[in-house]
């Protein structure tokens, strides 16, 4: 039944140059820009629409978010690091910057958690006023992507020895996926940081 | 109560707005052409059916034909939406939307929308509305008019009502309580959507007296389905009579509601 | 295929560096500048500016953008014309504010 | 770890691996495509008890009123409330749950692998799970029938703030559309990358068939405008879950209580999100429609369709087009007379496409030698049926005349006409087509005359009415037509459109009959009854695993016809030489 093998799993396809993987994660985070662009796009209509806005810094923790943005630029770049070492054949060092990065990705998380908790000791919820909502909508929903993250880092890191001994490329190959996915993270958090904390 | 049904029928409902018949001219001229483009493309349809049924000795030609007529028909049906848009709808939409006359000639009314009940408020005879508050808003207010702030004292509000006298422009201030209604009267081809939050205007004179229905074109909740209102348009002394009986003489209650307006 | 040769990654890693390097400088700027109190207007574009600086850097560095095939460009540039068609949204709405202002 | 190793001991797997949690393709469109029917059926029902009461309001409904619950009907008689739940679940369950997962998830699962040549999607595993994702999205929305306070009941527009004050209906509503959109979304990206990657040797982009094209855009409108829709459910829900105020203005007041939130929202807001998605979606509900049509047309006039290429320039410029129109739906919220300028020309802009495919379409009958089968039926009777829904477009995508026929039975009848006796039609002329590839089994002819000549005339009947009530200026969503005068005098036409309903109604059942009787007394067939020439055709009927006996290779377009100096009168793409 050789007819049944599916094509380009690992290997680029010859026209495209590019594997299977690699342009379903390019097409999901197409949708996931406008996703993010929707929520992005209400805010502003929000904002427009009415005199007064709070001042970010008013109200969240400025230090706090520019550690967390930093936490989250280190993150991409042992990712990165994660995969490079892949290509080089050191899953050794592989395993150690793919944990730093999920370790990274905790930290925001409970740098975040600590704001929240902040937010809520102080009575300020989602239902406060459209600020909030949207500052508590829009941190959540990047937190949960920072979530999905963690999970598919930590299943590469814990179950990816097998297939990196059976199908070296296509593992790489899921490694630089995840790797995309993982920097869109850090790029919408980019922008949501000046446009929730400092303007 | 009921107004006459010989107004209504099965397709467009008399029209007795001073900007209707242009909307009803466009729907005729867009009929019209939809018939003329159906009819024709069906006679073609059927045509094709019969002459290329499958029977014996026929076979199907491989060749691919070139046929101007359909490119000639598509730019015609291209150009005559350009007509249709430039000259037609967005010049019309635009005096629809934008009164054509000074705002100080027309009747000023506001309405309120709630559910499921059109509450009209009546600026008074010194044509400047009193102010409102969410916070008033009753059933016995249901405009939530303060009778206390200044000009406010001669304002008449109405449930379910709307008194307006005939050939003078009436300027339609919307705003709604709770969710979204849409103001429509199809005899004056009037339809706005009242939008929470969001005020909105709409304008119409009348040709013709008479007792026509307002209805909610949106639907707003259970009662969506009765949320009936009138709208009667009286000559200028009926109107002025009217005026005058429901002129508060001094801080006055309410006016009655004339409908039930169920909430 | 040179990408995936030793030299190749080594000298990407160099790259990583100095990017991550630039970001962290970005990230400071970005904060600093906002505790200059610009005017409105100033400081919003300001933000988005360093903002769209970072995001490039981690697009073509990162996600590997700067040698990307022509297909995941061609998504890119259809997603980028519905996002801005997505922005359409906001600006009509104002636009719905002007014209009963009016 | 290995999709593509599941395939060779495929025949080993256990039942519930081969038929349940399958990652095949044909097995999963199967599925899809059967689950899809049954919703339609469903959502057909439900309007079918609401055509009594908009025949007979307030009369009890004979025979089963008194089968449902007090909550529902009381002694046979519609409750409005239930009235509302049945309006807003029969859109959303033939939007979203019916046509939309048959037409993609069904006919687009089994057929764009076969017809590009490949063994299967690009990923089974997430393949699998979209259709799974879109199970338990349509469980949630059969679950909110069963609240205490019903399913969801504004519509299936869900404009607020009326569904954000709605009932628990509306957050199973929210719920399971999340569900929903992400399988759409897990499927779109699956198609995309199947489409431009698994393509046999030798097919270009310009030798695919209609049909694959039509998916293509689709699966691109999908991907990129539900996200918007996500992000309003998201906020959506938020408001209803979370106490935020996204969709509500300050100063509500309701039933006489001054609403306790922060206020500062936008109900404008969800409109543009969510008619960002659906007016795009309006498109994914027609293309593959269209490309179905495409197939069987050509197949069955034994000849090339017309303009081939402009047809594919029309479908990509649709799906540019219909990203910039949304707003022609919102004509009414007191929009801005530059802004509906612009969204009347894009409106006007977009139907330039539809009629160039419309025409090319119907071109392709002149001069081909016309099978009338019952799948041609159908599909014949779709070109006349889309023109009606088209053209009944212009009278609402012009402002001015929208301003007397928006929310009427007008844009009912318009939308209806393109979504029933259009894609549905179809997508019944998709079922007659290609059932003999996945069963091996034919269907009835005679069965199947019966239920196109039956359906064709009460689908008119059902529809035409609407436009007159429409232009009356009736409303829509009305409970009781009746208590309005301008409503009432059109009752006789709900009378006559109710009747035809449920007459429709019977007329399916030789379909049902048809489809469950030709599954065991089917005419058996091999794999090419229709002598078409597309790679499906190529493969056993019904396809094994893997599809092809040998990897095909395709040496010319889809629809070689009738070649000049061939032996017979159709050239399968992946015949190499002559036949």
């Amino acid at each position: 039944m050789s007819t049944a093998v599916i094509r380009y799993i690992d290997k680029p396809h010859p026209v495209t140059g590019v594997t299977n993987a690699k342009l379903g994660t390019w097409c999901f985070l197409a949708s996931e820009v406008m996703l993010f662009g929707a929520l992005f796009s209400a805010y502003v209509l929000l904002r427009t629409g009415v005199s007064e806005w709070p001042h970010g810094s008013q109200f969240l923790n400025v230090p706090l978010a520019t550690l967390n943005t930093l936490i989250l630029i280190t993150s991409s770049v042992t990712m990165v690091m994660s995969w490079a070492s892949l290509m080089l054949k050191q899953f050794g060092k592989y395993r150690l910057y793919l944990a730093i990065t999920i370790l990274l990705a905790l930290a925001f998380l409970v740098v975040k958690g600590f704001e929240y908790g902040h937010k809520f000791e102080h009575h300020h919820f989602p239902s406060t006023n459209t600020f909030y909502a949207i500052y508590f909508t829009l941190t959540g929903l990047h937190g949960l992507h920072v979530i999905g993250g963690v999970v598919v880092n930590a299943y590469f890191l814990f179950f990816g020895k097998r297939m990196w001994e059976t199908h070296p490329e296509q593992f790489a190959g899921r490694i630089e996926c995840a790797g995309l996915y993982w920097h869109f993270v850090d790029l919408v958090w980019i922008f949501l940081f000046p446009v929730l904390y400092l303007l | 109560m009921n107004p006459a049904s010989k107004f209504y029928g099965w397709g467009l409902p008399v029209d007795i707005s001073t900007h209707g018949p242009e909307i009803d001219r466009l729907i005729h001229v867009l009929h019209v052409f939809m018939f003329l483009l159906f009819a024709g493309w069906f006679v073609f349809l059927v045509l094709a059916l019969v002459r290329f049924r499958k029977r014996p000795g026929h076979a199907a030609v491989y060749k691919e034909q070139h046929f101007k007529t359909p490119t000639y028909v598509e730019v015609g049906v291209a150009l005559f939406e350009i007509v249709l848009l430039f000259a037609f709808s967005i010049p019309l939409f635009y005096r629809i939307r934008n009164i054509p006359f000074p705002q100080q000639d027309a009747l000023q009314v506001r309405v309120v929308a709630e559910q499921f009940a059109w509450n009209f408020h009546y600026p008074g005879s010194d044509g400047i509305f009193g102010q409102t508050k969410p916070s008033l808003m009753s059933p016995s207010n249901p405009v939530g008019l303060d009778r206390n702030s200044p000009n406010a004292a001669d304002d008449i509000t109405t449930i379910n009502q709307l008194h307006v006298p005939v050939n003078r422009p009436v300027s339609v201030e919307l705003a709604s309580k709770d969710v979204i209604h849409s103001f429509a009267i199809p005899v004056l081809r009037v339809k706005q959507d009242v939008i929470p939050g969001t005020p909105s205007r709409v304008w119409f004179q009348a040709k013709q007296t008479g007792n026509f229905e307002i209805a909610c074109a949106q639907l707003c909740g259970l009662g969506h389905y009765r949320m009936r209102g009138f709208i009667m348009i009286k000559t200028e002394d009926e109107y002025n009579n009217w005026l005058a009986k429901m002129t508060p003489v001094k801080p006055a209650p309410p006016a009655p509601a004339v409908t039930q307006g169920a909430t | 295929m040179d990408h995936g040769s030793k030299e190749h990654i080594e000298r990407q890693v160099k790259v990583y560096i100095s990017v991550f390097a630039a970001l962290a400088f970005l990230t400071v700027v970005t904060v600093a500048v906002s505790y200059l109190k610009l005017p409105f207007a100033a400081g919003v574009a300001v933000a988005l500016f360093i903002a769209l600086i970072k995001g490039s850097l981690v697009a073509a560095f990162f996600m590997h953008l700067l040698t990307e095939k022509q297909i995941i460009f061609s998504i890119l540039a259809v997603t980028a014309l519905f996002f801005a068609f997505l922005l359409l949204l906001p600006a009509i709405t104002s636009a719905e504010v002007m014209s009963y202002v009016s | 770890m290995k999709e593509h190793s599941s395939h060779s001991h495929s025949a080993s797997l256990p039942f519930w691996r081969k038929y349940i949690f399958s990652l095949d393709h044909k097995v999963i469109g199967v599925q899809y495509a059967v689950t899809g029917l049954l919703f339609l059926l469903f959502g057909f029902t439900l309007i079918m008890l609401i055509r009594w009461q908009l025949a007979y309001p307030g009369q009890p409904l004979p025979v089963i009123g008194h089968l449902f619950s007090e909550k529902m009907m009381v002694g046979g008689i519609m409750l409005p409330e239930f009235y509302n739940q049945l309006g807003a679940m029969h859109g959303t369950i033939m939007v979203f749950l019916g046509v939309v997962p048959l037409a993609v998830g069904g006919f687009g699962n089994y057929l764009v692998p076969l017809q590009i040549g490949a063994p299967d999607m690009a990923f089974p595993k997430l393949n699998m799970m979209s259709y799974w994702v879109y199970f338990m999205g349509g469980l949630i929305m059969l679950a909110s029938f069963f609240l205490p306070e019903g399913a969801a009941q504004s519509g299936w527009t869900s404009y607020p703030p009326l569904a954000n004050l709605a009932s628990s209906g509306q957050t199973f509503w929210l719920l399971g559309m999340v569900f929903l959109i992400t399988s759409s979304l897990l499927g779109s990206v699956n198609f995309i990358v199947t489409i431009a990657q698994l393509r046999a040797d030798g097919l270009s982009f310009f030798r695919l068939p209609f049909f694959v094209w039509a998916q293509f855009i689709t699966s691109f409108l999908l991907l990129l405008a539900f996200p918007p829709l996500e992000a309003a459910g998201v906020l959506q829900l938020m408001d209803r879950l979370a106490g935020t105020s996204f969709f509500m203005p300050s100063g509500l007041v309701v039933a006489g209580e001054q609403l306790a939130v922060s206020g500062g929202g936008n109900p404008v807001l969800w409109q543009h999100l969510f008619w960002f998605l659906a007016h795009p979606e309006v498109y994914v509900l027609i293309l593959p429609a269209m490309g179905i049509v495409a197939e069987i047309l050509a197949c069955n006039t034994r000849k090339p369709i017309y303009g081939y290429r402009s047809m594919v320039y029309s479908v990509v410029a649709i799906g540019f087009l219909s990203f910039v129109v949304w707003a022609h739906h919102m004509f009414l919220t007191g929009m801005g007379t530059k802004m509906s300028g612009f969204f009347q020309i894009t409106t006007m802009m977009i139907s330039v496409p539809s009629v160039i495919i419309l025409t090319a379409l119907a071109l392709s009958l002149w001069g081909g030698s016309i099978r009338f089968n019952t799948p041609m039926l159908f599909a014949i009777a779709f070109l006349p049926m889309f023109g009606i829904g088209g053209l009944t477009g212009l009278p609402l995508g012009l402002a001015a005349s929208d301003v007397h026929l928006h929310d009427t039975y007008y844009v009912i009848g318009h939308f209806h006409y393109v979504v029933a006796p259009g894609t549905i039609f179809a997508l019944f002329a998709g079922v007659y087509h290609w059932f003999p590839k996945v069963t091996g089994r034919k269907m009835s002819e005679v069965l199947g005359k019966i239920h196109f000549f039956f359906s064709l005339i009460f689908i008119n009947g059902v529809f035409m009415p609407m436009f007159l009530m429409g232009l009356a200026g009736v409303s829509r969503r009305l409970y009781d037509p009746t208590q309005y005068a301008h409503a009432g005098s059109t009752q006789p036409l709900n009378v006559f459109v109710s009747i035809c309903a449920w007459l429709l109604a019977l007329a399916q059942i030789p379909f049902v009959l048809n489809f469950f009787g030709s599954l065991i007394f089917g005419k058996k067939v091999d794999r090419n009854p229709w002598e078409a020439t597309t790679l499906e055709w190529a493969a056993p009927s019904p396809p094994p695993h893997g599809n092809f006996d040998e990897v095909p290779a395709v040496y010319r377009g889809p629809y070689e016809y009738s070649v000049p100096g061939q032996a017979r009168d159709f050239w399968p793409q992946h015949m190499a030489k002559e036949n």
